[in-house]
Order: structure tokens, then C-alpha cells, then sequence
């Protein structure tokens, strides 16, 4: 141990919940199940996300930034059930949602664990103290789930690199200052072993950030376009061409999501709003005796406690080493099923209701909107199709499917004869 | 789809799809979801010379099927509407015109302006409770007082209502049914406007409050009027069903031909088993929607006593299998398919909508207990 | 036209009303629902399949048998109008339900499409007589849906083949005459290669027939061991080696099921002995007014429907020309998923009587051992996984599949390290 | 499976799992099958031995838990036996036990019996109504009459009965509930057998006709037994969980080596996407039936108010997703695995049993929805 060792569990949560008490408006957590999808306006959004920079400011001046980030980079070197007590103490409370992910995770981790000594240094503070926040540049339009097939090329040019290409999916870059991209550095190997990682600050000239609209209308999400933006060598993640090894930690992280320590996310956050909506649900639908509405709120609910539990058990499993770190997967399928089945069953139990509504509706209007946007949680994040192909290949060892791009040069990796539509045929 | 169509089916059929690719492609439904209709009237005028509107109108009203099989017919054009994602007043259009046409005719003026497509009408059926579709609940009541009706009540969803010169209420009269076409500008009707999950079909709450008619506008006998609000119903449930099968048609195509284009880990989509098999299902969902849709209708065309039972397994499996299918495309697609700039979404929305309108899938499963319970005779 | 045209549609429709009400006992179309299924002892069986052989005969005295078949072998020389007369005619009446399938089809079929003169006129009239009860014997235990992996081989010897080898899911084979068997005889090529098709007397020394217990119970099932069989030349249905050719049709026949208008089946029996059941079940279950079960007994009944349409469709669609006739797996795949859930529905409407139930329980007993078998229609007569794999590739075009047995000699196909396990680990 | 047993939990299991193994392979199983009690009494008098039936009972009562974790302990067992489909009272002696050793203790020799394995004890709850195994509903009657108890009703499903020399019947006393302990062979106490779904678990339907005993034979307070009753019913529900866990484990881990050894078309069943994918969810609703099972148990230990809610769940979720994993492993073993001769049946069978006994996933759906409705006040 070193001289100052870790603060004492009990007196660390005592300080913390004062604090918090002191400190932190009381909430009403079902505000936050939409936190990324309402309809702020731009200037609403961007004082929303202000208003969370100066949140996490006083959260690190308080020493509850950062817990299990070293002293070293600004942060507390405590441990994990430390990072349990703050995520406990802030029930109920604000806390600054919108920086958790991707900054905290997976972004901040793969800083922690590939970062040179001078990155951490220059990058690590800044984001506890909430000045920065960052991006992951991973997927790009037409690569799905393919993610090392990144066609985004950055060219070496003495000790900077020139990048060009185009990014997708990334949750309000519009309003973030650092990215971390993979990109193609070597086309003439197979595609695992031709990329590398960089850092890139979003408001570089040759960086176009565009905002998509979604079919319901949030822009949540952005699209990046790079032309010849010039990136220093030293803001390089890792080696040259072994961007992949960083990228398989990347991923990851990023399935870990609120299991890893690094996040601060109010524990029993989802029970807590989910808890009775189904039911008011089938009440304002006049439903509230109906055995057949019944069966669908308890069923909804099942699900919702079903993958409490389930979360907990991988995690533990995880932790204690149990269960191999790849069954995370199942949590995430488990998730992208259950939610799409608890939004269906929303819709259902809104009746006629869910397809037309007035605002005098209650509970049961927007309930087709989120129908319509169902699928949603089985494609974000890493879609349930590659969550299955990483249970069955990596959990329990059943046969690699057959890869078109394995071991010949990226450059020969048969590709679409032409670019896929995106309409009607 | 028809697999046995006349030539003039496939004609009518053929002419309505050139029509709607050319007038309402994918960026002008976009433009229409910001337009207060959801269409443009002389669209629909150009439309109603295709026949919109007068399949289910007996020749003595002005109509005419093209094959004798009025039903099937008016599902070939609903079909197209599915296909395209097109606007406009399909469904309560031809309902009104359907049940003028079948009282004598009456009111012959309205049919006429509903056939050249001047005049717009909309059905008030449905009521917001839980089995709002049902006209065994009705809650809104016509009464006879001299020689006036007096209409008095609310109805939700009604389609297009603020661009209908004339609506069509369905309400309680004691114990029977009446039908009575009110002029939209009647003093006492109040039209809010509702949302809706799709890019161009509008509706509204309707309020009745002591709206007065003369007893000329009834249609059809005053109390005596619920088996043609269930002729109309199930016309309705048809024209829906045959919709949503266009719709999933689309969705089917599209998402099969992107799977061929669409490479990933050096592959097409089209060839990891798992999608085959998912493909697969939904091709099985796709033929048993169309077979259906086609049979309810010939059912209804025919009269056939087991015509109810059809109607509501046809919205009920559609509403279900549809909706299924179409979600299943989207995650097909991964998250452009959740983009408004994607076409899929506005497939997605009309599959959605139309199983809520006349009753959602599990009405419709109830429904059919209650078809099996009277036959049971318990 | 022959000189004696096919008897005119309408005046034969009369002529077989009239028959079928002076001949044939009504029965309760419920009684057909298990008629491979029930417990019967053997003797009852085999007076049962007794029965129907003379039933069968009447049908051939009285013109009725084989409508479709040629006259040259006994048949009328009609057309498939004229079978869906008998089939409207026969409805609510008893019928030789066992004689169908395989016998009509696809044995009769394939023998009607690939026999010489010789074994046409030698066995047609005996199967229209119901002389002759045929059997195919096309799986092999181990052999799951790769029928055309027969590893049962017969070895030339003179003008004779000696056969040697196992076939398994021959329904009834214990009553029946003769089998048309698929026979590798050529292991040095590629395997659709190297197959021959015979027919084999069943009763014949060297053929073993074991009947297999379910586990509900019902033996319907036999497995037959060949033991140095011996088979005229004259047997052979088709060319040597060019087995596969005619195993393609016998498989297409076999899917076309009561499709082919070599089959007498009383149209609409699955409508009639379905209708009322399940909502019997829930009235037994005190459950009529149940919403819940409501919405059961309406979605089983719906899954009935939209079968019978779907079949429809499927039937025209393929007469006509309309659709590829592989389509007939759609009808497949529905059928299996659809018994499947059905079965599932039963099991629920009878909730808690489902597990454990006494013979007073009615309608309610016995639904959990249905339960038990509810597999069964998604694995006899073809798995939905191959209806899946038929539909995406020959009706949607999709890639085929990757074999591991493609384009190499069948001796050198990869096989199971062992013979894989019957039970628990 | 817990992810972090005690040693003592961990010996506990593994050498019931031994002893399984040993003593009721299938081939055992199935000539258990063609016996009238299903399980051989010197058989269960050595598993008593290794503590199937003490865990529920505190020490005071001559039993004892290896972790201070009563019921997680006894899902050990139950783990084990749904992995071995092995046959056995397991459910009704620890139930009558722990119902026993709850009540101060009473009947100390009856416990003692119990806990040797000597006697069997079964426990008269469910009734045939739709939802029979929700303590609300019961009709059965106990009656104080002068010294004596009289129960009058019916019971049905009863485990055991007919090899039980005591039964604990729970009827109602005006507006509360009573448990009694009644000797099985006391007059007006008539068995009938039932058939169920398992090779080895029987049941019998029992009817009390003006049966009588002492007062002194009921267990815990005369019409204030409701809090217990709950309890015993919950316990219940998660040993049934565990059970059916340990089959899924089972039939999981056997199909999973199954598509190894399998080859079709010169691949192993394992490379086949589809198949992969399967297995995939497959291992998804094993976790978390895992999961579910555990907390349950671990929720009844602490007294967590969700318990309730949390073994609903478990009752639901492992009864619907069990019974669909293990057909899914029917499915693909194909026509082998319908055999008799196959051991997969004896797993599908005991899920499918469990789902049953205690109220079916549908009821427990009802039931988490019941509890909202009583949160939220309505």
C-alpha cells in the first residue's frame, strides 16, 4: 500500500452521500430514459450538455471524479466498490448522463490502457474535469458490423498523418471536442493487421460534422466527413498498423458499458422508472382488469427484472473471473430482445391508440413512434446478430463462420458491385 | 397479390402503380408529411379518373367493379397504395361511396362528387374505448326528434376529417344502428387534430355535440343500419389488410436486393444462413398475408358465411406478421433503416398505423373466440 | 380426344355423391386427427389397415381409385377436377387414410414417372387395388435431412444387387408390402452420384423391421436392417448411379402431399375437426370469458385459417405456373410452425392440468404429452430448417449453402469423429 | 448454478450429484417409469442422509443449512436433481419439513421421520380452479368443531400422496388460512391417481370428506397461517426453478455436444449459422434462468421485499424459456430426440412438469402484474 492508502469504504460513502445530498438536485429518473432522444432544440441541447460539463467540474473538485483512475491523471485510485457507493448515493439525483458514454467508456479506458505517457497527462484531467469530451470514429456508412473493415485511410506524410474517409453513429459529435478513429493505414495486408488508432480533435479544419435525422425525428447521431485532415504522429494510439489490438480492447469496453468502474451511472437507474409505467400504461388504456393486458405488463416486467439479475450475474461472473469477458454478449443480446419486445408490448397495450393520439392521451401517445423506432436497441451498440455470432464462436467455442476477407490483402476483400442503395428500389 | 387477376384487374392495378411512382415517389411524401392534408385535392381528382373511388359503388350509382368482384378489386388498388406508401383518402373515400351506393342510392350528388373525387367524405366509426372498433359499443347515439337527427358524441381516429365535406357518423338509436351523412360545417362539430404515426394520413377527434340533420340524410333505415356498418367494416379491414401486404411486399423487395448489394466480412448479406432463414420466414409471412388478404375479400365479393371469420384473421395475422416483417427489415438494414432519409420507415409507418385503425391484431384474435363462441353456441 | 373422353365433370360429381352416400359411413373427422397416433394393440392396427385395403378395393371396383392414373394401369385416365370432386364428395366420410401417403404419393408417384412398363403393370393396379401398401425407405439413422448421404449400399452381383445397410421413419412399415428404397451403389464419386433407387418387398428374408417407441408412446415408426438383401436387376427404378435424378422427384412428390391428384383426402377435414377445439379447451378450462385465453383460442384458430389459405394459394400458384414449385415448402414451413404453436396453445388453455390430469379432465387431458411431441411437425417430413434452406435458396435465389460434401468422392466426405451419442453425457 | 457457492454448498451438490449418477441413471428412470410410486423408499432414505430434506428446517428442528442460506442451499439439490431428471419427493418433504420446522417446531416426531427419510410428508395446496395454486382462491375448508379439525374439499395436484404417510392440507378458516396435518390414512381421506407428464413424479387428485383430527395436528395458528403458507408456496416456486434450470443445463450442454459430433452435408451442426445463433439464445435465457433462480432463492433467504416479485419472475421466465429451450434441443436432434429411447424426454418432461405444478408462466405473468397494480395503489 502506499502511504495514502484507499479512503475507508464506510467513511468514503458517508462523505459521498452528504455530498450528494448537498450538492445534487433531486430528479425524476424516468427524465433520463429519453436523455438522448428528446426533441431539444440545438441551443437547448448545447446548454443541456453545458450544464453537464459544470456538473462533472464539481464532481472532480468534490474528489468524486475519476474514482478508479489513477492520482496520477487526476484521478482518486479507489477502487471499484468506491465507484459502487457514488453510483449508489446518486440515486434519485443528477448526474451528468450525456459524458458517460462514450468519453467514460470506452473512450477514457482505451486512453488509460494505450495512451503514451504524455497523452494521459494532456487528455486525462481534461476529461475528469469535464472540458473534454470525446467520440468513438468506429463504424462508417456501409460497414455495419464489420468494423475492421474500416475504409477510412490515413497516409503517412513525414511525422503527421493526412486522413480521409467518413465516420457514422456517433452520439452527438456535434457537441464533443476529441475523437478516437480507427482508420486504414495499410491496404496491401489482410484487413485485421492494416489498421491504426488516432485522436483527433472534432473542430479541425476538414472535419464536417452532419447531424441525422432519424425517423423520429431525433439527431441524436452524427456523421463525420474527413478531407485531408492532418493528424501529429504523436496523437497516434498505439502502434502503427496495430490498430486492431486496441480496437478489440476498444470494443470491449465498449460492451462493458456501465459495468466497468470507469462509469458513474445511478445504480437501479432503469428498475426504478420501469417499475410501474407498464402498468399506468394499461390503466389509461382502460385495461387495468383485462387478464390479457395484465399477462403483457407482467411479462414486460419479467423482462425487465429478468435482465436486472442477468446483468448482475455476468458481471460478477466477469469480475470474479467466472465467466469469460466475451459474455457480455449475452447481456447485450439479452437487452436488444427484451427491449424490443417491452416497446411492442407498450404498443400493444396502447391500443388503437399507438398508431393515432392526441397530446391529451397521456401515457399511451408516441407509444407507435417508439414502436416504429424499435429495433433501434438491437442495432445500436453492436447489433444482436453479432452478439450471437459472439456467443456461439467465443463463448462456446462452436465453429468461426467463413470470412471472405481472412488472409488476403484488404484491397482484394470482395465488396458490393456497386454502392448499396438506400431507398426504394 | 392476385394470382389468378382479370386483364382488367391487372390493368386497373398496373395503372394505378404508374401513377403513384411517378406522382408520389419517396421525396414527395417527405414534402407531404409538412403539408396540412397529407395531399393535394386535384391529385386526388386525377386519382378518382383511375377509379378510385367507384369500384364499390354498384353501376346504378355511378361505380362499377371491372370484374364483378368489387371487393377484389378495390384491394388491387389498396394494394399499390401499400406498395407506394401513397397518400390520400383511399379508405374513407371508398366507404362512404360504398355505403351511399348500397341505400338505394342515396344522396346521389355526394356519390357523385366522392366518384370524380371533388368531394371528400370520412367515415366516424371508431370510439376511444378498448374495443373502439366494434360497433356493439357504440357509445355516440342518433335520435330522431321530428323530423331532425340528432347526433351527439365523439369518434376517433377519423381520417382526413378536416378536408371532408361530409361525414359519415355511425351511431346508436336504442338498440340499432344509424348512419347518418353529416355536412362537415354542420354547427356542433368539433375537429381536433390527432398524430399519427404515418408521413401523410391525417386524422382527427371528432365531437358531436347536439348536431342536427334533417332525416333525409340518413343512410340506410334509422336503427336498421348494423349489418351495413359491418358490410362497411369488414370492406374496411380488407382495404387495410390488402394495403399492408403492398406494404410488406416493398419491404420484402427491397431488403431481399439489399442483401444481395450489401458486403460485409467479404460477403453479401444474402448468403449467412441466419439471414436465409429469417428470409425465409418472412417469405412465409408474405405469401400467407397475400393469401389472406385475397381470400377475405373474395369472401366478402361472395357473401360467404365464414367471411367475418376470414376478415379478422386476415387483420389479425397481417397486423401481427406485417409489422413483424417490416421491423425485421429495418434490423435487416441496420441504423440507416431507422434514418428519415430511408425509405423503409414510411412501410413501416403504414403497417404500423393500419393494424391500429379498425382494431389492433389482438381485437381482431378476440373477435374470432367470439365468431368460434357463437357457432359454439355458448 | 380418345374415343372415350374423360367422363364429364358434373355427371360424375353425381354419380359420386350418390355412391359415397350409399357406401361409405360418415365419421367423425376427429377420429383422423390421430390415426397414427392412437394405441392401438397390433391386432387392432393390422385389422384397421385390413379395413382399409377392402375400402380401397371398393373405391377401384366402383371406378373411384386413381382417378389421375392412366387407364393402361388400371386407373380412370381423369383430370384433378375430377379428384377434387371425389375430395368434396368423401367429405365427413371414412376413407382409407393410411393408403395416402407414402403409397399414393410419392410411391406411386415416382413409380408412375420413372417405372418401366413392366413394373408399372406389375405393381400400379395391385397399390389401386390396395393389394399393394409401399413404404419409403429414404432416412438413415444418423442421416437427418442429407438423404442423399445414404450410406445403405447394394453391390452388383450378375443381374442381382445385394443390399446392406439401415433405413429409419418408415411410417407403418410393419403393415406394408413394399418399399422404394435409395441405395448408394458408387462411392467413388461425389454423392449425388453415386445413388440408385430399387423397390424391395418388405417381407423379404434379410429385412428386419424394429418399431420404434416414441416417447408418447405411439409406435408408428419402424427402422429396417438389410442384411445382405438380394434385388433383381429388374427392381431397379431408374438408372444405375442416376438415383439422385429420380430422388429429386420423389421428394418433390413427397412435399406436394395432399396436393398431387393421386391422393383422396376429404377437402377441408383439418377445417372441420379444428374449428370448435380450442375453444372447447378454454370453456373446459372455465376460461371462456378469459380475455387472455380469448386471445389464444382467436390466434390458434387464425394460425388454422391462414393455413388453409396459404395451402390454397400455394396449390393454385403452383398449377398455374405462378410460383416455383420448391414454393411448396412455404406451406412446409407454416404447417410446422404453425402445429408447433397451436400445440403450444393447447398445452396453455389447459394451464395447470397441462402437467398432471386424470381421465375425467376431458378435452384438457392428455394436451401435455401433445406438448411433449409438439416437434414433431417441424421435424417429420423434411425439418423447417430445410424448408428454410429451400425457400431462401431455390424460391428467393440466395447463395447455396457451403457443403463439406461437395464435388469430392463420398468415401472421403468429412464425417463425426464417432458415432454420435443417443443420451445423456 | 451460483457463481460463487460456499464450500459446503459446492460439497453438497457435487455429492448429491454423485450420488445420482449412481443410483438413477436413465435406464433406471425408465424402469422407475413402470413403478406405481416412481422411487424406491431405501433410495430416498440414503439421499435423506446426505441432506435432502434438513435444509429448510432451522437446527432447532433437527436440521440445519451449510451456509446460512437455507433455501440457496436447497436449490443445490434441486439444481441437481432437474440435471439428472432424477425422481423422488423432493419438493413435498422439504416443504412439509420446512412448514414443520417453521411452527415453533411442532410435530417433532413427524419432522424427525422426514428428516431420516423414513416417512413422506406431501403438501395439500392446489386446487383445480384456473389459477390453483394462488392461496386467495382456496375453497377446501378447515373447521374448528370442539377439539377437532374438519377439513372438507378437494386437492389436486398432490405429489406423492399415495406414498405419503402424512399430508399437510391448507384450507380456510373463515376469512384466514389454516395448515393440518393429516395422517393419510385417516377415514374420509380418498386418493385417485393422476397421470402426469414425468417418468417418475406421481400425483394424485385427494378428496377430504368431513375429514377430522385434534386440533393439536394443525401447524401454526389456526386461520392466521397465510404469512407461512406464502412462504411454503414461494419456497416452492424456486425449488421448481432450480430444478428446471438444472434440465436446461442438461439439455443444453448435451445438444451443444451433439452439434459437434453431428455432421450434415460434411459439416458439423456446429458451423451451421442458424444453428449457432440458436444456441446462442439459447445460452442467453440458460443465464438467465441461472440468474433468476439464484436471486430468487437468495431474495426468500434475506427477506427482500421483491421477493415476491422476483420468484414470480423466475416461475415465469424458466417455465416459458426452459420448456422453449428444451424443445429447441428436440428440434435439433430431430426425430431421434422424440424417442423414447433418447434421454432427452426426460429433461423436456420435468420442465415441462415444473411449469405446472405451482401455477403456469401465464399465472405468474398475472401475478408480477398483480403486484404492480397493488404498488401502484390501484
Amino acid at each position: 500500500m502506499t502511504s495514502a492508502g484507499p479512503e475507508d469504504l464506510a467513511a468514503f460513502t458517508a462523505r459521498v452521500e452528504a455530498w450528494v445530498e448537498a450538492n445534487l438536485r433531486p430528479v425524476d429518473p424516468a427524465l433520463y430514459e429519453g436523455a438522448f432522444r428528446t426533441d431539444l432544440s440545438e441551443e437547448e441541447e448545447l446548454a443541456a450538455v453545458g450544464a453537464e460539463r459544470a456538473l462533472q467540474r464539481r464532481l472532480y473538485d468534490a474528489g468524486l471524479a475519476g474514482l478508479c483512475v489513477p492520482r496520477a491523471y487526476g484521478g482518486q485510485g479507489l477502487t471499484p466498490e468506491h465507484q459502487q457507493a457514488l453510483n449508489r448515493a446518486i440515486e434519485g439525483h443528477e448526474f451528468p448522463v450525456r459524458l458517460q458514454a462514450p468519453t467514460f467508456t470506452p473512450c477514457l479506458a482505451v486512453l488509460l490502457e494505450f495512451g503514451t505517457e504524455e497523452q494521459k497527462r494532456a487528455h486525462v484531467p481534461a476529461i475528469l474535469r469535464g472540458e473534454e469530451l470525446w467520440m468513438q470514429l468506429l463504424s462508417e456508412p456501409g460497414g455495419g458490423s464489420d468494423v475492421a473493415g474500416a475504409l477510412t485511410t490515413a497516409v503517412r506524410d513525414g511525422d503527421q498523418w493526412v486522413l480521409n474517409g467518413s465516420k457514422i453513429w456517433t452520439t452527438g459529435a456535434w457537441w464533443s471536442d476529441w475523437g478516437l478513429c480507427l482508420a486504414r493505414t495499410n491496404w496491401d495486408v489482410p484487413k485485421h493487421r492494416g489498421l491504426t488508432v488516432f485522436m483527433l480533435p472534432l473542430r479541425r479544419a476538414g472535419v464536417d460534422i452532419h447531424r441525422i435525422e432519424m425517423l423520429n425525428g431525433s439527431r441524436e447521431f452524427c456523421q463525420e466527413f474527413f478531407t485531408d485532415v492532418v493528424v501529429p504522429d504523436t496523437d497516434r494510439v498505439g502502434d502503427v498498423d496495430e490498430g486492431w489490438t486496441v480496437g478489440v480492447r476498444w470494443m470491449f469496453y465498449e460492451r462493458l458499458l456501465y459495468e466497468t468502474p470507469l462509469v458513474t451511472f445511478p445504480s437501479g437507474l432503469s428498475r426504478t422508472f420501469i417499475r410501474s409505467s407498464y402498468a399506468e400504461l394499461a390503466r389509461a388504456a382502460g385495461r387495468g382488469h383485462d387478464p390479457a393486458a395484465q399477462e403483457l405488463v407482467g411479462e414486460a416486467r419479467m423482462l425487465d427484472v429478468a435482465f436486472e439479475v442477468l446483468q448482475e450475474r455476468i458481471a460478477l461472473g466477469v469480475r470474479t473471473g467466472r465467466i469469460s469477458d466475451q459474455a457480455a454478449a449475452v447481456a447485450r443480446l439479452f437487452k436488444g430482445v427484451t427491449a424490443g419486445r417491452t416497446r411492442t408490448i407498450a404498443f400493444e397495450l396502447a391500443g388503437m391508440t399507438g398508431g393515432v393520439w392526441t397530446a391529451d392521451d397521456g401515457p399511451l401517445a408516441e407509444r407507435g413512434v417508439e414502436y416504429l423506432m424499435r429495433q433501434a436497441g438491437s442495432i445500436g451498440g453492436g447489433t444482436t446478430e453479432m452478439a450471437r455470432n459472439v456467443i456461439s464462436e467465443r463463448v462456446l467455442g462452436m465453429p468461426r463462420e467463413r470470412a471472405g476477407d481472412r488472409d488476403i490483402p484488404f484491397r482484394e476483400v470482395p465488396r458490393a458491385p456497386s454502392s448499396p442503395p438506400s431507398g426504394l428500389p | 397479390m392476385l394470382l389468378k387477376p382479370t386483364a382488367d384487374q391487372q390493368s386497373l392495378r398496373e395503372t394505378t402503380a404508374r401513377f403513384l411512382a411517378a406522382t408520389v415517389p419517396p421525396g414527395r411524401l417527405r414534402e407531404l408529411h409538412r403539408d396540412d392534408a397529407g395531399f393535394d385535392r386535384a391529385w386526388w381528382e386525377r386519382g378518382a379518373e383511375l377509379g378510385w373511388t367507384s369500384l364499390l359503388v354498384p353501376e346504378a350509382g355511378g361505380g362499377g367493379s371491372v370484374s364483378g368482384r368489387p371487393v377484389v378489386d378495390a384491394t388491387r388498388l389498396a394494394h399499390e397504395f401499400g406498395f407506394h406508401a401513397a397518400p390520400g383518402p383511399l379508405l374513407p373515400c371508398n366507404l362512404v361511396a360504398a355505403a351511399l351506393g348500397a341505400a338505394r342510392p342515396s344522396h346521389p350528388e355526394v356519390l357523385k362528387g366522392l366518384l370524380s373525387g371533388s368531394v371528400v367524405g370520412s367515415w366516424c366509426l371508431t370510439e376511444a374505448r378498448p374495443d373502439g372498433a366494434r360497433p356493439e359499443g357504440i357509445a355516440t347515439t342518433v335520435t330522431l326528434e321530428g323530423g331532425e337527427l340528432v347526433v351527439e358524441g365523439s369518434k376517433r381516429p377519423v381520417e382526413s376529417a378536416a378536408q371532408a365535406q361530409w361525414l359519415l357518423v355511425t351511431g346508436r338509436t336504442g338498440s340499432g344502428l344509424t348512419q347518418v351523412l353529416v355536412p362537415a360545417a354542420t354547427p356542433g362539430v368539433r375537429l381536433e387534430p390527432m398524430t399519427s404515426v404515418d408521413l401523410t394520413r391525417r386524422f382527427w377527434a371528432a365531437r358531436f355535440e347536439g348536431v342536427r340533420v334533417p332525416v333525409e340524410m340518413a343512410v340506410g333505415p334509422v336503427g336498421g343500419a348494423a349489418p351495413q356498418v359491418e358490410r362497411q367494416l369488414r370492406c374496411g379491414l380488407v382495404l387495410l389488410a390488402a394495403e399492408s401486404v403492398g406494404a410488406m411486399q416493398r419491404a420484402f423487395e427491397t431488403t431481399l436486393q439489399w442483401s444481395f448489394d450489401r458486403y460485409t466480412f467479404g460477403r453479401p448479406l444474402a448468403s449467412y444462413q441466419e439471414l436465409k432463414h429469417r428470409f425465409a420466414d418472412m417469405k412465409t409471412w408474405l405469401e400467407t398475408g397475400h393469401a389472406l388478404a385475397d381470400a377475405a375479400a373474395a369472401a366478402l365479393d361472395e357473401d360467404d358465411p365464414g367471411a367475418a371469420e376470414l376478415v379478422s384473421a386476415a387483420a389479425a395475422f397481417i397486423g401481427e406478421y406485417g409489422a413483424e416483417l417490416v421491423q425485421d427489415c429495418v434490423q435487416i438494414h441496420g441504423g440507416i433503416g431507422l434514418t428519415y432519409e430511408h425509405d423503409l420507415h414510411l412501410l413501416l409507418r403504414r403497417v404500423t398505423l393500419n393494424r391500429t385503425v379498425l382494431g389492433t391484431p389482438a381485437q381482431h384474435r378476440r373477435r374470432i373466440a367470439a365468431l368460434l363462441a357463437e357457432e359454439g353456441g355458448s
